[in-house]
């Protein structure tokens, strides 16, 4: 099983979500996360004194797919997340070795 | 009918008591509002606390000192007149506990909290009653020797120098003694930014001390017959020259415009019973000018880490609002007339010097023995878990 | 003798307005609750300056153009009869800046600053001083005019249509001209809910409002000798009848129920010297049905985007409230009488009339001119962060 | 002149009434900031309509059944005396309100929403005024009675035992009816601690009830020529002593610290009118002693789940003050004199009887036909999902 | 070494810690997430107008474990996390490839 | 392509985000978390209750990096974020199989 980390831009996790139901997936695992990268952040100031707020919030998605539906799942992420501008957030995937469903002691696709 | 009048006066003065003590939640929220969020519980301790230790203080010893009256007599003689004698001791005593008040929004977030009890206790038993005893009781016959020398007393309505220029230039010799928060000036000179944990809470602090205010300068009057319209109008002009100052050179901070208010509001006390409204308006104006560039001094500049900024607020608006009630006071500028510019100087001067030597002999002292810091690891744990052994909020 | 007269007096008339102006403070925090999270700094500071900006224009123009009553005379003019004239433009000028406050709600997260401290000025300044001079103070001869023709006067004691009415109206304007907050109504026509970023702010701002509200209505009667506990029993039921309304057809919402004792309580301004409390009591009932009801009409059926309602809260309770002081005024219904509906009812109308226009014209010149609404990046970001370059919390 | 002398002694009970409505706020937010953040919203929304259907309860059968005084004529005979009845009325409808107030506090967390507003109406009709009515009215002969048998009526000036002690012993009923909440105390006997979701909140509501009470103990005089300066006095001491005795006993816990004041304040209430301010400061640091010790006790030792300590704070420091009046009133201790020790024990008593046997019927009868208790579900995902469908804050 | 991250319930996580102490695991890494899967959310109200709330509140926790005791720790968890209602959660076990303690520089099975 | 997770203490971020850019790393993703290990929490008090509050705050760095670089990511990492003292924080390495720019479909190297 693949696991996809997409770091999205957070007003767009409602759809991200509704078209990953879409294609089949049936749970996902969020948080809010804050970002760094070619995007830059914003000054704030208080009292006179400025202060760089270097990290953005950003939402991490956490998904654990079937190798076969992984590109289905990509193609839904790039599609629906992405708005053009810097700051639109990456995708990464990595291999997840068993997953386990907890309620049930199913495993690996059985607990997807 | 005497009763009416007397009942009267009564409740006029105790409204003004109970109006000045909600200031105290005021001075709190202030605090908590711009403090970090892991000072929070410690700033609203400390206020409770200081307010529950200067009452002991005045009562037994600070109200004899500045006006020859004590309480240890039958309740039967304590409630004659409807117990005016001791609503008054209530409205005066909100007005001492502001000291403290004033303090704690300086030594915020670093100062240890037994020595800021006891400093309060000295300050409230001792160096506020003896200026205040000699500006509003005629004590040792300074202002008789004024009045003499100059034509006119030292003219301070509602405590524009007796109490926010003293609290002010106290918390001054503290903050220093202190030293600055740990990682607030890094060695190569850079400032860090602490933003305000936040703006409502803070903006609570002002608004409860703003309209709170209207008790501390119109019930001054002491009286209901006495009470003067003009006051009233004077303390809103002058609010709202702070607010309108703070806006246009503190650039749209939230922090700034909600200090402004406070800033004129300070400058109006000494001379809101004469001044013309036009008058007030400008020093409001000036003093929201007054804070704003010395805070920005004080803080980013000079590296003294005030951390609300009290000096500028207090002691420095307290003073710009001394020497304005020698000029927007004067018959020339429409207003009432019975000051001197010169008076007011000398008034303003020796508050200093007074409030100046007060605070680093108070301060110096318990600093020689108790130490009034916190250890590192405390303040970088936060005060409220080092001190309080609690955060401000829980999530459990 | 006179002199307790005329300071009680003014020690009243000084509770009232100290009482109103805190309401601002209760507008502030009503809008902070209900705003999202990055709008609740600008909700602050909106209320504090706009306070100050109300005060000049009411000072140097709304006033006199009222009243015919200014301030550029010496202060001791100023100070006779203990100043009670002064006292008297400080009360009224908190109803005056109650104006903006009210628009404010409607207008927020999305509305540029500066424009609308304009529009502040204008409003107040001008089209408020207009209605509220033919209404309290005879002008035009309107008031004989309506006595005459009809025998009864139009009755508004403090305010339904004169102050609640009249902002309701105006906003309704400003809101149009606005438009809805982004991502508020998609195109498919589904409408998304912005839960308040907090029901505690939420509340205080709606306790301080409830509280401040019995100066706001007793004191209208604007001299001691004057003041009718019918006034307080009044706002008292009708407060309680707008909580128990939006209890019942709000579905125990926190966001109704802390609007229903506000929605009472404008209702009853207009008639709360006449009616009888139980004339109160039924006349709050039907504002908290009418606010929650309007409310959800016009930000889920009609889609226009008052975010805080207040067009519901104060346009809608505020003309019900004028003429149910034209139904429960009425002897057969155990009130005072010397009231007609006809009467009501017309000035109800002109009062629409007018600040539909004032809002239109208002806030359409300065949409031509400077624009009122900040750009669709700024408004994303939030207000706090684009107006006043910082975020209403911080953890840092 | 008599215009002034009964104008005065509206706008005196009026600012009162309003001070005390002022604390049902203070109830409010003492709740939200204490109970965990999944019942914030329900903490809100039950204290404001508590309070209306105490209104409720109270003008159409409390009051009359206390004070023989019914609203069912005319509005033009209501308003004679400046409507000096009227304002009596709203003074003393705070106080009964302030009952399910108390209560509220206890049963937190885990109470069903409309039980707790009809247990409120049959309280506030029914329980509460009988000993009112008895005690402040004269009602059935009793204080006639005592002062026959005893030689002095039972005395309770502004209510530590009328309002404070019967509202926490009634709340004990409550409280044991309902059970602890889910998780508080394990199996294995022990006990989790739920720290205040927001000390600030927790903070506003102490002070914003120990400004109020100011009203509550001064206005209790019920008229301005019968004010006394002495209640206020005491009032402040045994404020101050109840934070001194919190700060000491509670080992500088935040939660102790601003309960504190409101301990001292319920024990005054009883005897504020005749102690010395000295007795005062003891009743209060008592206060502050028995508020800690008994809410470790119940809480931690005998595990009965009274959230915000309100059998602690009202029913025992209420018995406390009531008893305390019998000590510091007497002439021996500097006091007023006119009491006895003996009658204030057995009004204590009494109390205490009537409000265990009231508390355990109607929460009682409750329980067995609509259920008091959320079910397990509700209560973990909290009041406000489950009852109010909203949560307290909201980030989108 | 091997890394679980296991998605529970909230109000399980004091018990899975201890239990997890008990058979010698001394560090974990733990975050609030939000979840979304076969469990509902709830339905809030505003002011007339429903909006869902899709995600509900989890525990994520992160624990890198030697090779050798990742039953154990399965087990631990499956046990104590387990209510046998929908939403008790998943286990998602993967592969570390190094470990390093920032304080001493020790590396891997000595690091934990 | 490497992931390298840091867990640091809170008030090191701002120096390793400096130093990591020093070393030419463009981007990062950044969270609060909780961490347990050796180092202890604090008790609070309540009321008279007190209460163990077992996890500490710490960030926890996730940063993506070509395998070249992986190394002076490490470095610069344990020398800024080390104090000495307990508590420090760890790095866990793993491997990520590929990485996706959201904004241009960029796949892996060039994505970062
Ligand atoms: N090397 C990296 N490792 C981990 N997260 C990264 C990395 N680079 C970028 N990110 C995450 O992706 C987000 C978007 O990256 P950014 O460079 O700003 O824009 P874009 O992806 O459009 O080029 C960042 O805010 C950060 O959370
Ligand atoms: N495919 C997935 N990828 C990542 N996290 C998931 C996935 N499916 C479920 N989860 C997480 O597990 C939690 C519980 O899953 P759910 O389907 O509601 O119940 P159960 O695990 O009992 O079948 C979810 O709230 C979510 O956080
Ligand atoms: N086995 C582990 N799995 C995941 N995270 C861990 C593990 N051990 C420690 N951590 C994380 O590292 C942090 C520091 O660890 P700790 O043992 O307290 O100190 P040190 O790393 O200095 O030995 C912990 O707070 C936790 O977040």
């Amino acid at each position: 099983m693949k696991r996809v980390i997409a770091i999205i831009k957070p007003h767009k996790l409602e759809e991200v979500r509704e078209s990953l139901m879409e294609i089949g997936i049936s749970g996902m695992t969020v948080s809010d996360v804050k970002g760094f990268g070619i995007q830059k952040g914003h000054t704030e100031t208080y009292r006179g004194a400025e202060y760089k707020i270097d990290f953005l919030p950003k939402i991490k998605l956490e998904i654990v797919v079937k190798a076969k539906i992984l590109n289905d799942c990509l193609d839904v992420i790039i599609k629906v997340a992405k708005t053009g501008n810097i700051g639109d957030g990456k995708i990464f995937i990595d291999n997840i070795e068993k997953v386990i469903r907890i309620r049930t002691g199913e495993e690996n696709e059985l607990a997807l | 009918m005497e009763e009416l009048q007397s009942g009267s006066n009564v409740f006029f003065v105790l409204i003004g008591a109970t109006m000045v003590l909600a200031m105290h939640a005021g001075f709190a929220f202030l605090e908590v509002g711009t403090v970090r969020s892991k000072n929070q519980v410690n700033a609203l301790v400390k206020i409770i606390t200081d307010f529950a230790i200067s009452t002991i203080a005045y009562f037994f010893i600070g109200y004899s000192f500045a006006y020859g009256f004590d309480f240890f007599v039958g309740a039967e003689v304590l409630a004659e007149k409807n117990g005016y004698e001791l609503v008054k001791f209530f409205f005066l005593l909100t007005f001492a506990a502001a000291i403290p008040a004033i303090i704690s929004g300086g030594i915020a977030e670093r100062a240890k909290f037994y020595p800021q009890l006891i400093a309060s206790f000295f300050i409230v038993a001792l160096i506020y009653p003896l200026f205040e005893g000699i500006v509003w009781n005629g004590n040792f016959g300074v202002q008789d020797f004024l009045k003499h020398t100059f034509g006119f007393a030292f003219h301070d309505f509602a405590g524009s120098m007796v109490v926010h220029g003293i609290g002010g230039w106290l918390a001054f010799g503290a903050v220093i003694l202190l030293g600055s928060r740990i990682g607030k000036y890094s060695k190569d000179g850079e400032v860090t930014t602490h933003p305000p944990s936040s703006v409502p809470f803070l903006a609570i602090g002002s608004w409860t001390l703003a309209v709170g205010w209207f008790g501390f300068n119109v019930i001054s009057a002491q009286s209901v017959d006495a009470v003067s319209g003009l006051v009233a109008i004077n303390s809103l002009m002058a609010m709202v020259g702070g607010i309108i100052g703070a806006l246009i050179f503190g650039k749209n901070d939230p922090g700034f415009i909600h200090n402004g208010p406070l800033a004129g509001l300070v400058a109006v006390c000494a001379g809101s019973d004469i001044m013309h409204p036009l008058g007030a308006l400008i020093t409001g104006l000036i003093a929201g000018f007054v804070f704003v560039f010395f805070f920005i001094q004080t803080q980013n500049k000079w590296k003294i880490d005030d951390v609300l900024g009290v000096w500028a607020l207090h002691g420095l608006c307290g003073v710009w609002g001394t020497l304005a009630a020698g000029i927007f006071g004067l018959k020339i500028f429409a207003g009432l007339g019975g000051v001197s510019f010169v008076v007011q100087l000398i008034g303003a001067l020796s508050g200093i010097v007074l409030a100046l030597i007060g605070g680093f002999v108070v301060y110096g002292i318990l600093k020689q023995t108790m130490g009034i810091r916190l250890s590192e690891q405390e303040e970088y744990e936060g005060a409220d878990i080092s001190i309080h052994k609690i955060s401000s909020t829980s999530d459990i």
